[in-house]
């Protein structure tokens, strides 16, 4: 089986992730869908690492799993305290901010 | 040739009124009690110089002089230098200035007596001769048009002097802007002087018009002929004049009557060396001549207005001296000739009137005189030597000279000849009509006084210059025709006059001009002297008298033509530019500021339609990045 | 002082001035007036110097200085005055102690202090200096614009009731005009670098570049766009009637009679020299512009109701002929027009003083709300009078002379054009006179009448005290009967002061002075103006 | 056996500076007494901001290299670029620390774990304590910004730009007053950022999987040999979409508004100045050193998207009436003019491109942190007073606050005089160098329009009469007293006497690698 398979694979799922940000309310899953983008680039960082023959791709993934916990990290603290003040996480509540 | 001796200090006749002017202006209230005597004094000064000067002239082998002041204009090609030309022409016409000038001013002493404003009426009077004297002096066309506006403009001021009053004010504007309009004529004229010849300078344009197409000398004839109309208040700008007498009645005398209306004249015959390469413009000078004559004399049948009366007769005559010197060599000295004799009875009747009317509180309205000759009797005896003499009565000097210019058209001796000896012939009909008229219901029938008039003759300093215009009244025709023959002094400028083949006997021409200026009398005295004189204007009148009292509806055709064409395009341009031109620019910012507020909505503040906006640029970014590459 | 100083110091000590006005204590506002006015008198001194030092037969370019200043962009810091800069110094010099004079009070009365108005004026001088010195084109350019600041703050600040509008328009304008210049200025650098390895914008350099004609062309425009608006020409006007009638009296002097001028100066300076091709290309629609400009402005003046707008509207009809003149091509022309920007500097200057004199009295811009005043001040009509016989150009004022050498000078190029353009002089007799007229003439009558409790008048006393109602009536009788005039004594109006008198008479002097002798100035601006010329037919191969 | 990379210490200098002062500050939290914290943390960030500065100056000398393995880039646009970033992360730190105009002694909240509004937050507004974690953020986000300009490999760049996001994320939710807007800024950032380095991420991966490396160089090798394709040009579009969000150029500029407005407005400041500038660095090192031989692909890209950013930001300030919003649309508005300097660098870099675009970041950074830091002077009840309103007739009430502004207003309009007009001169010239004056035509009419809004603000400060109950002017402290002198001094400096730091960006504007 070719890579090219794995490419769209990952190629859906990071529009999959995309058009979830563009749809889903709840900012948790918004988030979520930012994170299923991320390793839709593992998942083709991965195959390419293969088509390539080097391993630079794979240790891109790692490098882009920490940065994504960070990313969690800071991600989660902003989500909880607009949460606590608001009692929503809806991210369409947010928006006095416009024009 | 430079001049010199006396000649060489000719300026001095432009600077002695200037330096008064400019002394009563700027001395003010402290030059109240002496302000009169000198602005009269600058003006008898330049007159004693004008005839010495002139003697002087009468010296010289070839009577001309040039004064060369200083360079006024020199840039490229154009040099004008301000210089003086002092030859028989503007000699004359330096003398008529200066002469009548003086006497009008000793006459103003009295006139004006009981005027706040004496000073400011001395310091324009001055004003004017200063100007006046330029133009007939100045050496170029330039020069002539710098004094050309100058009168101009003293004329407006001295029109406005009673500015108080709206409708002096809206006459002074009123004859400015007509003169500009003719300004306008004599300034594309120098240019197309300067652009043809590269000179503005009599010698210059003079000595090579001849080199000119045909054309171009008959723009520049008819450019001429335009200010001259402007300024001697002939067809079609001839409005302006009647409405003028809103000035002082000496203002009348010496501007409107003597001498700045005549500038017109004073031009042509200036402009002699052009106009004798060109028919087609002389032409045209003939014919607003004629037709000038015809609508003035019959507007004058028709004023009760004293001042108004002798407007129109101003703008008859100078209609004649146009058709003189419309005529060429032949009557250029003859409309001089009846240009001096019309500055001497004229300016005598219009100082008459000012006596008149100092005797009648300030009354115009001939209706409100009569019988005023015993009340009035040195006024009276001037005033009817003026009359004679304007009527052209046998041997005073209306009638030398307008004989003259008949006989002068007659010897044309083709139809166009007849015509305008017959029109010149009628229009001495008409003009003693309106005068008889005009004198009978002055000084003789009832007394139809207002209330509270108690009529009394004038001080002697205003009646001395009115004899003294009686006098040149009565003798200067018989003088300038026969014993100093005018011909013989203006050679230099018209050269040889041709022996004249008397088609007509002059005898003969005497005889009808006579009979004819009877029969207008007579009719006069059917018309107004047996009847009792209507105080009030009688309002059902013939068609003909309604539109002479309208003046043949000239003020009316300008309004409709110009006047309220005009404000309508103003108004309609106020209109554009604002909503127009500066409502595009204000449109452009107001939809700015709509596409701004609009486009702002887009910034809706929900994170997902900026999520949905990311991704539709990522889209196109990509979309464009690929069509570019794939060619 | 060396002689090549005297262009920094006028550009310096003005500038200095200003800081230094600014920096006085708030009611120390008399001090700001006197070392403005002392300053600006400094100035003129040094422009007179500077005529002195000037050689009519010598080098096109005269008391130069050039510094290097921003190396990387090749932009110097280089002064010079050929004939026409000249004598915009001289205008210039003589200009500002009379507005500073006649503005003694201007800003007494508004809640701004007086020291800031000072201090913009004194900066505006440096600013106006600097831009008609510069022969480097960037720093033209940047006096260009930066002449906006101090004019905007003074129409925004020290202005009428529409003044925020009226800045903001004058600013926007420029501003716009301004940036599109900027494009042509950069694209002429680059055309330099292409052609002289590295680029400069020294005029004298730039002027010796042959530009390919449809770069020209685009350049040109550039650069007309940005001077067209200054000047103004119609199509680019209507910010001048409004900045004109907003502005405080000293800034619109300023405003008409210098700022405006570089819009004309630049046409001559660098469209003409610089894209001789183009100018001539694009010749004939600049006089279309030009020549119905004359009778368009001509037309509106007639048709305003208020006085400063008036005066604006004059100022673009008379705009049109200093363009006549300098399209047409000509020696005779082109000086004449560039005596008709220091004429029109002047005679407009006095118009808008003379008004300004007379709102001061009555309070009020509207023509309608005057009448008979010449009864009551007859030094404030006589120079009303004059001004105006000035602004059209009467034989005996300097404007006739300027006038008249931009027609004659046009008419052998541009008949057709030079003579619709002299139609305009009637229009300019009736919209002066009209004025005239209805402010001066006629009876006593509009704001300044005692009856009407009009609001405290700026700087002027009451006037004659009793039976003020009958004595209208009876002049109002008079009027319609007898023919001479009623004593006019209704009217509550001062002549003018002495300060008045020291502002109006220099102006009038100047202007009959000049009227009747202007060759010297001839003499200074020809050299150049025929330089220019051959410019402009010199690449003619 | 693996040989370790090459690492010139002294190059990364700078960079080790700004970080390891960011992570002595974490201890210091977590190990110095409270009420010394403040001082202590501010001269931390300090000394490593102005060390960093002095650092990349001494730098400026040496020729250029890559070190730490091939990724980094050490040249002389690095180091300028570095330089501009501590230097104004330096001034913002400064308005970070002033402490005199809030009643409450500082701008950022105390705790931000308490939900707004909360009692417990009431309780804390009115209480002095100062919650200093701001600075080690900062200093990370500096850290980041400088690593970003340098970065000679994607997949630093990648690091970067989250080292220099997740701390701006932070700070952007912690203002004192106005929380809940606060926080919505740093939730509206967070997400939009997350989501856009995805972008770029994706980005990378394409292209590595295009040429086989992230390297800058070798990508460019692949590029001139036309390896990779629809891959290698996918992978392009998309990593600059992520620079171009950090850029806030539009149409990836929605964040900025919203996030700017609701900022602690010190923090707006500085990501106003710094994140433009390393945003800009970074897509000039991308375009040019990796893709610079096939400009040809992006340069009408980039074209269309200037207008559209001078266009949008010039527009949409028209009728903004809250001056943080109308800023954040100006710098929309900038970033467009700063593309027209990216475009003014010819193919293979040739052109005054590189050096035109650091010094109209330099200017840019310096004359907004000026303004932001005149916003903060202007208080009411509850924070800034940012609404237009607020400003009328100011300049009666405090001359010179109203004149600074206005200087730098007319700046950012570009009137000569100013620096202002030294960067847009700069970048106009080497655009229309490279023949694109159309676009600078554009540009121009666009600055017209934007001149339009700062204007507004001058009418509305001295030619408006002063609104009763307006704000009150504060008196700033030491800090904000620096940075406004500084920032004032050098916006006329850069304005009339710009020559020396032309040349220094002269000399500087090169790339390696």
């Amino acid at each position: 089986m070719t890579p090219a398979y794995y490419l769209v694979l990952a190629a859906i799922l990071f529009t999959i992730g995309a058009v979830g940000v563009l749809v889903r309310r709840n900012a948790i899953v918004v988030f979520m869908c930012v994170e299923l983008m991320l390793n839709a680039v593992n998942l083709t960082l991965i195959t390419f690492a293969r088509t390539t023959g080097t391993v630079d791709g794979q240790i891109m993934a790692l490098f882009v799993m920490v940065v994504a916990a960070a990313e969690v990290v800071v991600g989660l603290a902003i989500i909880m305290s607009i949460y606590r003040t608001r009692r929503s996480a809806s991210v369409d509540d947010a928006n006095l901010l416009k024009y | 040739m430079p001049a010199e001796g006396l000649l060489a200090a000719s300026w001095l006749l432009i600077a002695l009124p200037l330096a008064g002017a400019a002394v009563l202006l700027l001395g003010g209230r402290r030059t109240d009690r002496w302000g009169h005597l000198l602005g009269t004094a600058t003006v008898v000064a330049a007159f004693v110089l004008a005839v010495a000067c002139t003697v002087q002239l009468a010296g010289l082998e070839e009577r001309s002089a040039d004064v060369e002041l200083f360079t006024f204009i020199s840039s490229g090609q154009l040099d004008v230098t301000a210089g003086l030309l002092y030859d028989p022409l503007s000699a004359i016409f330096a003398l008529l200035i200066t002469g009548v000038g003086s006497l009008i001013h000793v006459y103003s002493i009295g006139y004006m007596a009981h005027d706040p404003a004496r000073r400011r009426f001395f310091a324009y009077l001055n004003l004017f001769v200063a100007a006046m004297l330029l133009l007939v002096l100045g050496n170029s066309f330039v020069a002539l048009y710098v004094g050309w506006e100058g009168v101009g403009l003293a004329s407006y001021l001295l029109i406005a002097f009673w500015y108080t009053r709206p409708a002096a004010a809206t006459a002074a504007k009123k004859a400015f802007i007509m003169n500009r309009v003719g300004d306008v004529g004599l300034a594309i004229a120098i240019f197309v002087m300067f652009a043809q010849l590269g000179t503005t300078s009599y010698a210059g344009v003079f000595g090579s018009v001849g080199t000119l197409a045909g054309g171009t000398i008959t723009a520049i004839g008819l450019l001429l002929l335009l200010g001259a109309c402007g300024k001697s208040g002939q067809f079609p700008l001839q409005a302006w004049l009647p409405d003028a007498m809103e000035g002082p009645t000496p203002v009348s005398a010496l501007i409107h009557a003597a001498t700045m209306v005549t500038a017109g004249v004073y031009l042509i015959a200036r402009s002699a060396p052009i106009y004798d390469l060109t028919p087609t413009a002389r032409a045209v000078v003939l014919a607003i001549g004629a037709l000038t004559l015809l609508i003035g004399a019959i507007a004058g049948c028709a004023y009760d207005d004293i001042k108004k009366v002798l407007a129109y007769s101003t703008v008859s005559q100078i209609g004649y001296m146009f058709l003189a010197v419309g005529l060429g060599p032949a009557g250029y000295v003859a409309g001089l000739a009846h240009l001096l004799a019309h500055g001497f009875f004229k300016a005598g009747l219009f100082l008459g009137a000012g006596s008149v009317m100092h005797a009648m509180n300030d009354g115009v309205d001939m209706r409100r005189f009569g019988a005023l000759w015993r009340k009035l009797p040195v006024t009276f005896g001037t005033f009817g030597l003026g009359y004679l003499a304007l009527i052209g009565f046998p041997f005073l000097s209306g009638y030398f000279t307008k004989d003259a210019i008949i006989e002068a058209a007659l010897d044309r001796d083709d139809v166009w000849g007849w015509v305008l000896g017959g029109v010149a012939v009628l229009g001495a009909g008409l003009t003693a009509f309106y005068m008889t008229r005009l004198m009978l219901m002055t000084f003789f029938g009832r007394a139809r006084w207002e209330d509270g008039v108690h009529p009394h003759e004038s001080p002697s300093v205003m009646t001395a210059p009115m004899v003294v215009l009686a006098v040149g009244s009565v003798f200067s025709g018989a003088l300038l025709v026969s014993v100093f023959p005018l011909s013989g002094w203006l050679e230099p400028v018209f050269g040889e006059p041709a022996e004249a083949a008397h088609v007509v006997a002059p005898a003969l021409i005497g005889l009808v001009v006579t009979v004819v200026m009877l029969l207008g009398v007579l009719a006069a005295w059917l018309f107004v002297g047996r009847r009792e004189v209507p105080v009030t204007a009688p309002a059902r009148v013939s068609p003909v008298t309604r539109a002479a009292r309208n003046a043949l509806y000239a003020d009316a055709v300008n309004e409709s033509l110009f006047m309220r064409p005009g404000q309508w395009l103003t108004r309609a341009l106020v209109w554009l530019d604002n909503r127009g031109v500066d409502g595009a620019v204000n449109g452009l910012a107001a939809g700015l500021g709509g596409t701004s507020s609009r486009l702002a909505r887009t910034q809706t503040g929900f994170v997902r339609s900026y999520a949905l906006g990311m991704l539709g640029g990522a889209v196109l970014v990509a979309g464009a990045l690929l069509a570019v590459t794939s060619g | 002082m060396s002689a090549s100083l005297y262009l920094v110091a006028m550009i310096v000590i003005p500038a200095i001035g200003a800081a230094a006005v600014a920096a006085l204590p708030r009611e120390r506002g008399l001090l700001a007036k006197q070392v403005t006015l002392g300053v600006s008198l400094v100035v003129l001194l040094l422009a007179v110097l500077a005529t002195a030092a000037f050689d009519v037969d010598g080098d096109r370019f005269q008391l130069t200085t050039s510094v290097s200043w921003i190396p990387d962009f090749g932009a110097e810091f280089a002064l010079g005055v050929d004939g026409i800069a000249l004598v915009m110094l001289l205008l210039i010099g003589v200009l500002v102690p009379l507005v500073v004079t006649a503005s003694w009070h201007e800003a007494d009365a508004g809640p701004r202090p007086t020291r800031v108005f000072f201090a913009w004026l004194l900066l505006l001088e440096a600013m106006m200096v600097g831009v008609f010195v510069a022969t480097d084109v960037l720093l033209f350019y940047v006096f260009f614009e930066a002449m906006l600041v101090p004019m905007y703050f003074l129409i925004g600040s020290f202005g009428g009731p529409r003044r925020q509008y009226a800045a903001v328009k004058f600013f926007l304008y420029s501003l716009v005009g301004g940036l599109i210049m900027l494009a042509a200025v950069i694209g002429l650098y680059v055309v330099s670098t292409s052609q002289l390895g590295e680029g400069t914008f020294a005029f004298d350099a730039l002027r010796q570049l042959d530009i390919d004609p449809e770069v020209q062309k685009l350049l040109f425009l550039g650069f007309f766009v940005a001077f067209a608006i200054k000047a103004p020409l119609v199509p680019f006007h209507t910010w001048l009637p409004d900045s004109g009638a907003e502005a405080p009296i000293g800034g619109a002097v300023l405003l008409v009679g210098v700022l405006d001028k570089v819009g004309t100066f630049g046409f001559l300076r660098y469209c003409l020299p610089l894209f001789p091709d183009a100018s001539r290309f694009f010749a004939p629609f600049v006089l279309v512009l030009a020549v119905v400009g004359i009778l368009y402005a001509a037309l509106l003046a007639m048709g305003q109701t208020d006085m400063k707008r008036l005066v604006s509207y004059t100022s673009i009809s008379h705009f049109g002929f200093i363009a006549l003149g300098i399209f047409a091509f000509t020696t005779e022309a082109g000086t004449g027009a560039v005596l008709y920007m220091v004429n029109h500097g002047l005679a407009t200057g006095l118009l808008f003083i003379v008004v300004g004199m007379l709102i001061g009295r009555g309070g009020s811009r509207q023509i309608g709300d005057y009448g008979g005043v010449a009864a009551k001040a007859p030094l404030l009509a006589g120079a009303f009078l004059v001004a105006g016989l000035a602004s059209l150009a009467l034989p005996g004022t300097n404007s006739f002379v300027s006038e008249f050498l931009v027609l004659i000078g046009s008419f052998p190029e541009r008949p057709v054009f030079t003579i619709v353009a002299t139609v305009g002089i009637i229009l300019a007799a009736l919209y002066i006179l009209l004025m005239y007229q209805r402010t001066m003439h006629g009876p006593p009558r509009g704001v300044l009448l005692q009856q009407d409790p009009a609001e405290p008048l700026s700087g002027t006393g009451t006037g004659t005290g009793t039976g003020t109602g009958t004595g209208g009536a009876t002049a109002a009788s008079a009027t319609a009967t007898a023919t001479r005039p009623a004593a006019p004594g209704t009217l509550r109006v001062l002549d003018l002061s002495r300060r008045e008198l020291a502002v109006v008479a220099p102006l009038i002097a100047l202007i009959i002075g000049l009227g009747v002798y202007p060759q010297p100035l001839l003499d200074l601006i020809e050299p150049a103006v025929s330089a220019t010329i051959s410019d402009l037919g010199g690449t003619d191969r | 056996m693996i040989e370790a990379p090459d690492l010139s210490f002294a190059a990364l200098a700078p960079l080790l500076l700004v970080l390891g002062a960011a992570c002595a500050g974490v201890l210091v939290e977590a190990f110095v007494p409270r009420h010394v914290r403040h001082p202590v943390q501010v001269a931390l960030a300090l000394v490593g901001t102005v060390g960093a500065l002095v650092a990349t100056l001494l730098l400026a000398g040496e020729e250029d290299q890559v070190t730490a393995g091939g990724a980094l880039a050490v040249d002389g646009a690095a180091l300028f670029l570095q330089a501009t970033i501590a230097g104004l992360g330096a001034l913002s730190i400064l308005l970070f620390a002033e402490r005199g105009l809030d009643p409450a002694r500082s701008a950022f909240v105390t705790s931000a774990a308490v939900p707004a509004g909360s009692p417990r937050d009431r309780e804390l507004m009115v209480d002095t304590r100062v919650q200093t974690e701001v600075y080690p953020l900062a200093g990370f986000a500096i850290g980041g910004m400088m690593l970003f300009v340098a970065a000679n490999d994607l997949l630093v760049m990648f690091v970067a730009l989250e080292v220099l996001s997740l701390p701006l994320y932070l700070i952007s939710g912690m203002a004192r007053r106005r929380r809940l807007l606060s926080q919505e800024a740093a939730f509206k950032y967070f997400l939009l950022g997350a989501f856009a380095s995805a972008f770029f991420l994706y980005g990378l991966a394409l292209v590595y999987g295009a040429t086989g490396s992230v390297r800058l160089s070798d990508i460019r090798e692949a590029g001139v040999d036309g390896g990779g394709g629809v891959l290698l040009v996918l992978g392009l579009g998309l990593l600059i979409v992520g620079l171009l969000f950090k850029a806030s150029v539009a149409p990836f500029h929605t964040w900025t508004p919203d996030v700017y407005q609701g900022a602690p407005t010190p923090v707006t400041a500085f990501m106003a100045a710094c994140t433009k500038v390393a945003a800009f660095g970074a897509i000039l090192r991308l375009l040019y050193v990796a893709f610079g031989t096939a400009e040809w692909t992006w340069r009408p890209l980039v074209y269309a998207v200037a207008i559209v950013s001078m266009v949008v930001g010039a527009v949409l300030g028209l009728t903004q009436t809250d001056l943080k919003r109308m800023l954040a649309y100006s710098s929309v508005a900038h970033a467009g003019f700063l593309l027209t300097g990216v475009l003014g660098l010819g193919a293979g870099g040739e052109g005054s491109g590189l050096a035109a675009t650091m010094i109209y970041l330099l200017v840019y950074g310096l004359t907004t942190v000026g303004v932001f830091a005149v916003l903060t002077l202007v208080r009411d009840g509850d924070g800034e007073a940012s609404h237009l309103s607020q400003w009328a007739g100011l300049a009666a009430r405090s001359p010179l606050t109203a004149a600074v502004m206005a200087l730098f207003l007319l700046a950012l309009a570009g009137i000569p005089l100013t620096a202002g007009f030294t960067g847009k001169f700069a970048v106009f010239r080497a655009a229309i160098e490279q023949g694109a004056w159309p676009l600078v035509v554009v540009a121009l009419l666009a600055s017209a329009v934007a001149a339009f809004f700062y204007l507004r603000v001058i009418v509305l400060m001295y030619f408006s009469e002063p609104v009763a109950d307006g704000p009150t002017v504060g008196v700033p402290g030491v800090p904000t007293t620096v940075v406004l002198a500084i920032t004032a001094t050098a916006t006329v400096a850069l304005g009339v006497l710009p020559g020396a730091v032309l040349d220094l960006a002269g000399q500087a504007a090169r790339f390696v690698g």
